[in-house]
């Protein structure tokens, strides 16, 4: 039996340059393999989390994608301090990890031809929470389709809304859903993809309002987290609970769709808006 | 009830030895502050006490003595009748109005039914049937918001909560008809924004509203409940912050003493508020109106460009 | 103990003059109780059926109420015949007994001086069942409430589709809920009154699709009958299940009104529409 | 499967002893029927039984082979996915349009799994989203529907059947693109109704669409069901029928022999037939679409006056 084909590779045989855990189901697999597959496990169907600029670089027609309103970073309008520090360092630091000026990328680009505005949420970037810049940025993506006629797709990668910015926050909630309602009203098709993981004040808005609602497999996406709703009906909840599978048998998810598919997929749906 | 002064007897003692009773001398602290009521020099913790008060008027309350004529309506069209949410035709002072609110309920049984006013997705589906029912009927729609948020159990997400609070979002955006939503208690997160997108938003003085309860706050990002005084300051959910931010339009006064102490002062405050800004509001056509709301909740929000 | 107190009446006082069995409880009632409460059961507050006219009597004020398409009759589209006979000579009878010409009455009035169009549907015509002419008066009904722009207000009373008209009288029921639909455009009010029983094509169809849904109290209202479920699903079912009760509680019906206050609650309702 | 010659000859023995195997006789001479399928002489019970025969291609049958490019789309966004019902985008000899039909199933499993193509009000509920999704993307409806009904369960009860297939009939005749419906199989009372309210309505050759099934009429009306045959004579549930009767606009033919003997035969009718029907339709403006349905629905009917 050749060393590759062993259960466990041991740890001897271990190299950080080739080999790595997957996070799910911590079973070695090939670095190569994880990135060539855009971090999917080939042992576990595992989708790992993407940067917002992987993903366009997934999704998109090569140099088809033009940033918007890249240049709206978080203010901070609370003053926040929590035990661990200020809003304000929480976001330069953020700021400089990933790269990103808040945790949405948004823009307009192709996707195998057909014109698209794309919104990208970053869970880096402070857990993709929902500011009042994250906010701004998903309204004006949807302000664009509505003037340029064209189909809004949101990924959604969050925890929801992010409480360093207090009621402003909240208020997100109902700002992007209003530029929903307006693309609804202009029958402008708007398609929602949920990734691991849509919760919180993210799933309670745009992410759950898709014309379409796609989710990745297995992604969490849930409303209540899962230890509070434990506690509140002192009870177990079953392993599948709030995942895109849970949420597909319950009517909420149009279509799992596979990672290496969607760009496919999305161009397929897509195609059949006929305006 | 015990007075203030008999309270401020029992602080002066136990300000003999502040680090030994740091606990007790901030719940009575919160207790003076409470029994006060509606006075500017409340902390948001203690404003929050307030707007939590077990005495404070619910929704049937505001229905029985604030309008006439109310004809409850029930049911989502769907799966059930939600009491934590209840709704229907009323009038107030000459308007005919849907009136649509959380209802925390009065008696045990009653609280033990609407789960303290935590709605299911079924409660915000029939609110918005209920605003469609209202828009088909010409009438504006009078919300009045109080709730520690959405229920979070097993059924909420099954049934689709996130679904359920979003689709409000988007369909309130839409609605012809005005609107005028009052956070007249606990304002909490998308369970209380889920009945909450109107041309004006309003709050009573000792109202909150908060993405997050100062408690789940102090969890999270302190990793210690116990810290949701400092929470809660940090979070700033009251009325007055909330006016700062141009999140609410406008702060009704409640009688000195909190709405609790007043029924009816606060009643007659809230109707004449409402009936202010519902009167203008009537003479704009549907589709400015929505465009205006659109213009409102797309100006929310402060982030450096 | 006087006579009249007594729990029951005996044999030797009960006289047919002044007595009947409520055909709920069975308990012994005056039937000057029955009559002047419009056949409410004092005992037990069972809603008897019935007639349009009773209904249009005491729903309509005085004199208000004008008969339309009062001439429509039964035709026999599909020369019918079980085994009891034809369906021609069903539908004579039926004429003759009740001296009505279809399932449903239908006319213009006033509730308390607000203008109504109505359409009273009659259980003694062949189990208020829906067939062309019936359906033809309900849609005319509400055409006229469409050209008008008056309020319809519909009392249900039927076992269903009126299987002697086969396919046709399936139809009606796409017939009736496109004039509905039409209503629903022009944001013109529809009241739905559903009285016992409300079942199968009716219940399926404009019965449960008002603006408002009023139930009578303990009224039968329910697609599939009691028996064909318990054979599905081999189980006994609660007994208040397909109740007015029962279906306010799961959603689908707005208020149960007692008869007794049926048109002053009709007319509060209609006082907020306000076109 | 036995052959018609066969079964001829079975017939043959039975019929020296007619009285004594009447019920024998009955059930070969349908057989006998089935066997020749589609042809004029079928009697409406024999026709029943040729719509409801096993080898019947069912929803995921014309999916597959006579649409290209099926993307399923699930659920309600209320309660469930309902399996019974089925629908998604689909393209049709170049046209795009939104399918969606009663799914009987194929293996015991998914026959299960879809109550035998009998729909839970969220089975109805799935299909109107869908309908409103063809309505946002502008594309066409094509129903096809095959079942014996909807499902009549305590579940079904609970959740608004009544209301799921009254609130479909009340939104079909709103929808503004074309909607085109076809019985391919049985089309049972309100179940079938409540995905078939369209701007052309056709049935295939051997399908019978009913206001009750013959058991069940027999039942009622005979008080005996093994009258059905007599009770389906009286229904007239058969193509030809409901043709006179003005409630289909269109008989497609079937191969000789049945759809369930020729599946490509079937498409290919079916497909011909469909595509003849979409062409003019979607040239008519969206607010003369609904007017024509509701004129087409308002002129159902026979009666005196
Ligand atoms: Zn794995
Ligand atoms: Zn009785």
């Amino acid at each position: 039996m050749a060393w590759f084909s062993s259960r466990k590779a041991t740890k001897e045989t271990f190299s950080e340059d080739i080999w790595m855990k997957c996070p799910k189901c911590e079973k070695h697999i090939f670095k190569e393999d994880w990135q060539n597959s855009h971090k999917v496990c080939p042992k576990c169907n595992f989708h790992g989390k993407l940067t917002a600029w992987e993903r366009i670089g997934i999704t998109l027609d090569q140099n088809s994608f033009v940033e918007l309103n890249s240049s709206i970073s978080p203010a901070d309008p609370l003053n926040f301090h929590d035990s661990k520090g200020s809003y304000k360092d929480k976001t330069s630091e953020a700021i400089k990890k990933t790269g990103l000026k808040e945790s949405v990328v948004t823009g307009t680009g192709t996707i195998n031809g057909l014109s698209v505005v794309v919104a990208v949420m970053d869970f880096r970037f402070l857990g993709g929470s929902l500011s009042s810049g994250c906010g701004e940025k998903i309204l004006r993506a949807s302000n664009y389709s509505y003037d340029k006629n064209l189909p809004l797709i949101i990924f959604s990668a969050s925890g929801g809304a992010r409480m360093h910015e207090g009621i402003l926050s909240l208020m997100q909630m109902a700002k992007t859903c209003a530029g929903i309602a307006r693309l609804n009203e202009k029958n402008i098709p708007y398609l929602s993809v949920l990734t691991d993981p849509t919760t919180g004040g993210v799933s309670a808005s745009f992410a759950t309002v898709g014309d379409i609602n796609i989710a990745e497999p297995g992604a969490l996406i849930a409303f209540a987290g899962r230890r509070v709703i434990e506690e509140t009906i002192k009870q177990k909840l079953p392993d599948d609970f709030q995942t895109s599978e849970y949420l597909l048998e319950h009517g909420f998810i149009d279509t799992i769709i596979h990672r290496s598919e969607m760009k496919t997929k999305l161009h397929q749906i897509l195609s059949f808006y006929g305006r | 009830m015990t007075s203030t002064k008999e309270l401020e007897k029992k602080l002066a003692a136990l300000m003999k030895s502040p680090d030994l009773f740091e606990k007790e001398i901030r719940d009575l602290k919160s207790e003076i502050a409470i029994s006060r009521g509606g006075e500017k020099s409340l902390t948001a913790w203690e404003t929050i006490q307030v707007a939590r008060h077990k005495d404070r008027p619910t929704f049937k309350d505001y229905v029985t003595g604030m309008f006439t004529d109310f004809i409850e309506l029930h049911g989502d069209r769907r799966f059930s009748d939600d009491l934590a949410i209840c709704g229907g035709f009323a009038h107030l002072g000459g308007e005919s109005v849907m009136v649509i609110g959380h209802d925390k309920g009065k008696t045990i049984e009653e609280k033990g039914d609407r789960r303290f006013g935590c709605a299911l997705p079924d409660g915000y589906r029939k609110a918005m049937r209920l605003m469609r029912l209202a828009e088909r009927f010409g009438i504006p729609i009078i919300t009045l918001i109080d709730t520690q948020g959405a229920y979070p159990g097993l059924e909420g997400e099954e049934r689709g909560q996130a679904e359920a609070i979003a689709r409000n979002l988007v369909e309130m955006a839409q609605i012809s008809v005005p609107i005028i939503c009052t956070v007249v208690g606990e304002g909490g997160s998308g369970g209380a924004l889920g009945i909450g997108v109107g041309d004006k938003v309003m709050m009573l003085s000792n109202s909150v509203y908060s993405v997050i309860s100062a408690e789940g706050c102090a969890g999270i990002l302190w990793r210690d409940g116990s810290k949701a005084p400092v929470a809660a300051e940090a979070l700033k959910p009251t009325a007055e912050s909330l006016l700062k931010l141009k999140v609410v339009d406008r702060v009704i006064q409640e009688p000195s003493g909190g709405a609790h102490s007043d029924y009816a002062g606060t009643f007659e405050a809230l109707r004449e508020a409402v009936l202010s800004e519902l009167r203008p509001l009537k003479k704009i056509a549907p589709a400015k109106l929505t465009k205006k709301r659109f213009e409102k909740f797309s100006a929310m929000g402060i982030y450096n460009e």
